[in-house]
């Protein structure tokens, strides 16, 4: 190798930095190591927030019987008597959650449909993100929307609703959520083969057609996925309820009324800061723990579905 | 779709008319057809007849222009924005570059087999009936007949008749690309258009679909692009040698391999290039 | 014999291609509904600020009096949060990025890491509230300060970093792995040389959409109990704090009190949702200016 | 508005000497208040004053969980250092206190009027006796009509209003007004008075109560209720909410509550309760309660100072 | 690599000793050699020596494994998961397949050019300053002239010598991939693998790195993987000819163009495959 006459000689600088190989080797046996760790952060938030909420929960149910608490009606967590039945929680929850989902599967599916079926590249790349804008509106601000607009044009035209009332605010969550099922169910048919869809307008379809029939039912599991995903995002969502819909603990099924969700619960009874060791402190613990399980088993479906049944085509 | 007339190449050099047959029907005319994808003109002034109850056979070497030729019948190549064209295409005598021709239409007339079979991700029952019932038949009986009908005209019955409801993504290649077939035969097409069927599949399956070509034209008249001179000389009436986006020769499949006009129709027929 | 009728086939078109159209028309208006509602929603707060902003507002401290009162402590508050959740999530999210994608072996554990994270991406903000109060504020005793806030903060957006940041790994093409290894570089040498710089662009629009996340939180810091009343400027993580949203927050409550409280919260909220937009503009332009330099 | 408005500086520049201002001396450190939403705007106007009048180096923070709610603060290892509240603070509570060894001074700040609101369009409840009051408001009664109250009233469903059991306002009706005799069935409970205030404003129907300071920042969206004592209806007002006032049924005090153990560990919080009970009057008046005597906020002020 | 030995595969076929030329140093030699991607065997018992100073050539139609075989010389293969590996691999007589062996120090000594041009997307100081600087040269003076001295090397220096700090993707597509060959230059190798270096380049560009080729050789054993028949004739001392993961012929690159003593060889180098 005596190829070098002049200048430096890198091969013999290099075999003197042996020494840099070798703390190279030690770094390259750490770090692997080092990064597992902080991965497993992740796992212990996940195992914080279930140990948190478990203690405490079990602390309520050592006061409250785990029946009386998923099939009371009534809840009143202050004063005299209290009575923590979580229904009309989990009422408040669901009919907001179905609200939103009734103004968020038709609209954002519509949206998806329309922006990758119909629109042009230059329209879909304007209205793509405009609709993203509208996902990253701080909640704070959709709650003061609801209470402000949504509410007294609704009251306008639906006589005895509420000035608080859990229909306005599902409305509003719903479109929090639009561009959440538009973009995940439009990347859902985007991915659907442009071969599948040059089949059926070959066969005389219109886009209709194409979209409805072919496209639509291919990209399924992405769609669903996308409906999962945003159903535990309304379940999950806090400050829109807690302002637009008051704090009434009612058992009822009608939207015109003011109802409590579980998020909103939470955020009344902490209040600034909860008292540790009553009972209803403990409550909080255990409609949190409701809450995170429902989200949780959401989640899951969401994933089992788009891992499952990923289309084969 | 524009139809826009950019600087317009008229070297009429190409003109077939003196081997038209008399007795034959024209299904397809085209005229002085020019495509552009943006600035790119990709087909320069074709001019072609297709006959009824005829194979036609297009040929010639990779980006040529034959997909985009088979496409423009059609009109599927308009899903690329930026196409324009100019010149006519008269289907049945109806020019389907017009503005009022519905295409939806013209494609319900005109069935289109494509190079990679693609069923829907549904059943075989399903993928057949398809096109009937965007035609609003809803008659369960009526659709079994005609899925019986169309598996058989592609000779695929006997293979799936047991399996209807299954997903047509468990068959193999071959067999999808027959089901698709029969999916284009269940609305009774006019016309079928073929963009090498056969290139992604095995040379049975491919000896499978050459028969049932031979089988369709009684009923049908088809258009083929293939790639493959010995499918061509095989199963074609009449071919068409296009190069570099024009018609270079088109006549009798017999004459044009045997006796080619054109010193590079010759070329290319003998492997010189491509 | 012919089961397709021609005639009845060209009597359904009309009818098919009208309600394609239809369609079409319905579906353009359901993705305009958005549209319509950011217009709205932006005129109404626009509108109800007008004349409540100016240079004082936002310089001011907070206030009782209307006409007085500023937003300067909860700005502090929001940039010192930032300035705890920034480098966490940054350390966090791209070292369990680089662990998915570069070490972890394709098996249980990798899928098991993977679900968890999108898991927790799904978790209600509320729900990490309560954990910060939990462990955060009354178990490691740190109160409702700064830090605290940011710690609960930062393990709520840390799965928006983890995936930006692996999919920004993922997107390195092999061949420059390669051309690294090819020199005699070792993995670690390869990925701070070669990966993480070519994945910075990725990474970083990630951070600031999950900083964008954070600064628009509210329902984690009402768990934690920020002071309705707090006027001193924050001066470090130690400090109690508040942010724009919780501000917004108390105003709308208070509106009752004081009416024009109203038009604080709606000039605070227009302050945030242009530091939102701005956010999220330079992530964007980020986005595009780095995009696929390799 | 209660708190807001400008002349806030007007009434008060003869007591807004603080108690530092003797001292001179420059303090510093925090000071942690919670409780009572009743008391809130006018502990809030108070901090603001100590900290831009007084004390600058002092931070006070104001929340308001609630009467009750704040207690459970109060009363704890590290807990806050006042409590407002809008009522007296109960046995147990105090006996809490005992066990943790936390002294407690109560100062009472100002008087609050009970204040009984319904809707602008509501124009035949203006004037009610207090038995009809207390009658709408409880279950046994049988008052589900507004035509149950007097028959001439509309023969529409009464709807009722209320803070929720965090507040001192909840406790002190109940316990005081409606003799610990159960609340009407459906009535709305809302933790926020904005909630409240919304509400009573939007419902034709509606009857609700809570302090006077809510009221008076909201008179033109809601009518107070003259209450008729038995010698006839008395507006609430500065002038008829005071002990012995025409008002008087409904007066209650509003309190804040001093853990003096932390008073005596740090100067600021001593300071503050000073620097309050001082200003007291001034400030009650800006934020919609009748003021003390200046015999009482002497008596308070020398208490204090005793704690140096 | 897991150095596994499934149902080895011994038909003792291939065998070049014969023409082993006696003065020559031998750098590399491969020894009975398999490798197996997941189950699918891609190499079959090779048996290879490559001389130093020489250019060795690797030619074969598509997916015979000639990237492969290079890439298994430097262990690069290993970042496939799924491989498995038997045999020997001798480099300067150690076997570089032994676990013990220094999967950094191999590629240390032995550089690698890709088809692709491949350059970081840095500037192209720190492009050519990256090898010295992760093996722990840091002196900016001498990394100064190693930049030098690679980039004259690799014959770029006079046309980048004043844009050194500009990124390398503002260079030609033949520029890059000398850059590249000059990044690799720069740790001073021993040998260098070229997997079709020319393959993405226009002619022009062609020709300058096959003239590099030849100028480095003088200080480098190189061994290049190609397509194209005329480059490996043109610049290869010797050449070994690959089909179907198998060694068919191996021998003095004259000799094997000129007088191929398999009938395969002769086949493919006339074009009558591949
Ligand atoms: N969507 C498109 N946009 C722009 N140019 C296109 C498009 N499709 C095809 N072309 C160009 O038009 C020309 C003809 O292409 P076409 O696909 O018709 O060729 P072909 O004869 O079918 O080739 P092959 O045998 O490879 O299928 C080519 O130059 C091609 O690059
Ligand atoms: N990463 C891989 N995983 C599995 N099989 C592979 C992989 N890379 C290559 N193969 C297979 O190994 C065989 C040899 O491939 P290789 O890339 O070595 O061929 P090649 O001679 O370089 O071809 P080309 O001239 O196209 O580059 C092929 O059958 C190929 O399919
Ligand atoms: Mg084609
Ligand atoms: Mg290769
Ligand atoms: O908020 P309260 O004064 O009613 O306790």
């Amino acid at each position: 190798m005596a190829k070098h006459k002049d200048g430096v000689n890198v091969r013999e600088l290099i075999n003197e930095k042996k020494t840099t190989l070798n703390t190279n080797r030690l770094i390259e046996a750490f770090i692997p190591k080092f990064l597992m760790v902080i991965a497993t952060i992740s796992i212990f938030t996940t195992l914080g927030i279930i140990l948190t909420l478990l203690f405490e929960t079990v602390e309520f149910f050592k006061a409250v019987p785990f029946l009386d608490f998923f099939t009371g009606t009534k809840l009143k967590p202050l004063g005299e008597n209290a009575q923590f039945g979580v229904l009309p929680l989990l009422t408040g929850t669901i009919i907001s959650s179905v609200i939103a989902m009734a103004v968020a599967i038709p609209i954002g599916l519509m949206s998806a449909v329309y922006l990758s079926e119909y629109a042009s590249d230059r329209v879909r790349r304007i209205l793509k993100p405009i609709l993203e804008v509208l996902a990253g509106i701080p909640t704070i601000v959709y709650g003061f929307f609801a209470f402000t607009f949504v509410t007294p044009i609704l009251r306008a035209i639906i006589p005895g609703l509420e000035p608080t009332n859990i229909l306005s605010p599902g409305i509003v969550m719903g479109i929090m959520i639009i561009p959440m099922v538009a973009s995940l169910s439009e990347d859902a048919m985007s991915s659907v083969p442009n071969a599948m869809r040059e089949g059926a307008l070959a066969l005389g379809s219109t886009k209709l057609e194409v979209a409805w029939k072919v496209v639509v039912p291919a990209a399924m599991s992405g769609i669903v996925a996308s409906f999962v995903l945003a159903i535990s995002r309304a379940i999950g969502e806090t400050m829109i309820v807690t302002i637009a819909s008051g704090s009434t603990k009612n058992f009822t099924f009608d939207i015109t009324q003011s109802m409590q969700t579980m998020t909103a619960y939470i955020v009344e009874v902490t209040g600034g800061d909860a008292p540790a060791g009553s009972t209803l402190y403990y409550s909080l613990y255990a409609v949190a723990m409701t809450l995170f399980v429902f989200t949780l088993i959401m989640n899951l479906i969401a994933q089992y579905i788009s891992r499952k049944y990923r289309e084969e085509y | 779709m524009q139809i826009a007339v950019p600087e317009r190449e008229t070297k009429n050099n190409t003109s077939f008319t003196t081997n038209t047959p008399k007795d034959k029907k024209v299904v397809y005319d085209t005229k002085d057809l020019n495509l552009w994808y943006g600035e790119n003109l990709a087909l320069k002034n074709i001019n072609l007849p297709i006959y009824e109850n005829e194979v036609t056979a297009i040929i010639g070497p990779s980006g040529c222009g034959k997909s985009t030729y088979i496409k423009t019948l059609n009109r599927m190549v308009e899903l690329v924005p930026s196409v324009k064209v100019s010149g006519d295409i008269l289907y049945r005598e109806k020019n389907i570059l017009g503005k009022s021709y519905k295409v939806e239409e013209l494609r319900t007339n005109v069935g289109m087999v494509f190079q990679k079979p693609n069923p829907f991700p549904k059943s075989i029952y399903d993928n057949i009936a398809y096109g009937p019932r965007i035609h609003g038949i809803r008659n369960k009986k009526i659709l079994d007949e005609i899925v019986e009908k169309s598996l058989r005209g592609a000779a695929i019955w006997d293979e799936v008749k047991d399996r209807l409801k299954e997903n047509a993504y468990g068959l193999s290649g071959g067999q999808q690309q027959r089901l698709c077939i029969a999916r284009c035969l269940a609305i009774e097409p006019d016309v079928i258009l073929m963009d090498e069927p056969t290139s992604a599949l095995d040379p049975i399956s491919t000896l499978k679909v050459e028969e049932l070509v031979q089988e369709l034209k009684k009923d049908y008249s088809i258009v083929i692009v293939t790639h493959n001179m010995q499918q061509a000389a095989r199963i074609s009436d009449r071919t068409a040698f296009f190069l570099n986006g024009e018609v270079v020769e088109y006549s009798e499949t017999d004459k044009l391999f045997s006796n080619p006009s054109d010193k590079r129709t010759e070329d290319y027929i003998t492997g010189r290039f491509g | 014999m012919k089961y397709v009728d021609a005639a009845q086939v060209q009597k359904k078109m009309n009818s098919r291609l009208t309600v394609n159209n239809i369609a079409k028309s319905l579906f353009l208006a359901a993705t305009l509904i958005g549209l319509v509602v950011l217009v709205i929603l932006f005129y109404r707060v626009i509108s109800q600020s007008m004349g409540w902003i100016d240079l004082q507002f936002i310089t001011n401290k907070l206030s009782t009096m209307a006409d007085r009162a500023g937003i300067m402590g909860a700005i502090m508050g929001t940039l010192w949060l930032m300035l705890v959740v920034a480098p966490i999530t940054l350390f966090l999210g791209v070292g369990t990025a680089i662990y998915l994608e570069e070490y972890a072996k394709k098996g249980r554990l990798q899928r098991f890491l993977q679900t968890n994270i999108s898991n927790l991406a799904g978790v209600p903000s509320i729900v990490f509230g309560i954990l910060g109060l939990t462990i955060f504020v009354r178990a490691a005793g740190l109160g409702n300060i700064v830090l605290a806030g940011g710690l609960t903060m930062a393990l709520l957006v840390l799965p928006i970093v983890v995936v930006a940041s692996q999919e920004a790994i993922r997107s390195v093409p092999g061949y420059l792995r390669e051309a690294s290894y090819g020199m005699g570089a070792t993995k670690w040498q390869t990925i701070k040389n070669i990966v993480l710089p070519a994945s910075l662009p990725g990474i970083l629009t990630g951070v600031i959409l999950a900083l964008s996340r954070a600064i628009g939180e509210t329902a984690p810091l009402v768990v934690l109990g920020i002071p309705a009343l707090l006027i001193p400027l924050p001066e470090g993580i130690f400090d109690k704090f508040t942010v724009l949203p919780m501000q917004i927050y108390y105003w709308t409550i208070d509106a009752a009190l004081v009416a024009e409280y109203a038009n604080l919260a709606a000039a605070t909220i227009v302050v945030l949702l242009f530091i939102l937009l701005v956010m999220n503009s330079i992530a964007v332009i980020i986005r595009n200016k780095f995009q696929r330099r390799f | 508005a209660a708190c807001g408005n400008a002349n806030n500086n007007g009434g008060n520049e003869g007591t807004s000497e603080g108690a530092s201002a003797e001292g001179g001396e420059e303090l510093e450190g925090s000071v942690v208040i919670d409780g009572s939403g009743t008391v809130f705007p006018f502990m809030s106007v108070m901090a603001e004053k100590y900290m831009t009048e007084a004390q600058e180096g002092v931070s006070v923070e104001v929340s308001r969980a609630g009467t009750s709610a704040g207690f459970k603060k109060f009363l704890v290892e590290d807990g806050t250092d006042f409590n407002d509240a809008s009522r007296a603070i109960k046995d147990e509570e105090k006996a809490q206190a005992e066990e943790l060894g936390i002294d407690v001074k109560e100062l009472k700040v100002a008087l609050d009027g009970l204040t009984i609101v319904i809707n602008k369009e509501n124009d035949w409840a203006t004037e009610l006796t207090e038995q009809e009051i207390i009658d709408i408001f409880l279950a046994e009664g049988g008052k589900k009509n507004w035509s149950d109250v007097r028959p001439e009233f509309p023969d529409e469903p009464i709807k009722t209003y209320g803070p929720n059991e965090n507040h001192g306002t909840y406790e002190f009706f109940w316990e005081v007004i409606l003799e610990e005799k159960d609340l009407a069935e459906g009535t709305n409970l809302q933790q926020e008075y904005s909630t409240l205030v919304d509400l009573v404003s939007k419902d034709k129907n509606a009857i609700g109560f809570f302090g006077y300071g809510y009221y008076e920042s909201n008179q033109d969206k809601l009518t107070a209720v003259n209450v008729d004592f038995g010698n006839g209806p008395v507006a609430p007002s500065l002038d008829t909410i005071a002990e012995d006032g025409d008002y008087a049924g409904f007066t209650r005090p509003v309190f804040t509550y001093l853990n003096t153990n932390m008073a005596k560990e740090k100067p600021q919080v001593l300071d503050y309760a000073i620097y309050t009970m001082k200003n007291a009057q001034a400030v009650a008046a800006d934020t919609g309660f009748a003021p003390l005597t200046d015999e009482q906020i002497n008596t308070y002020v020398e208490e204090l100072e005793g704690l140096k």
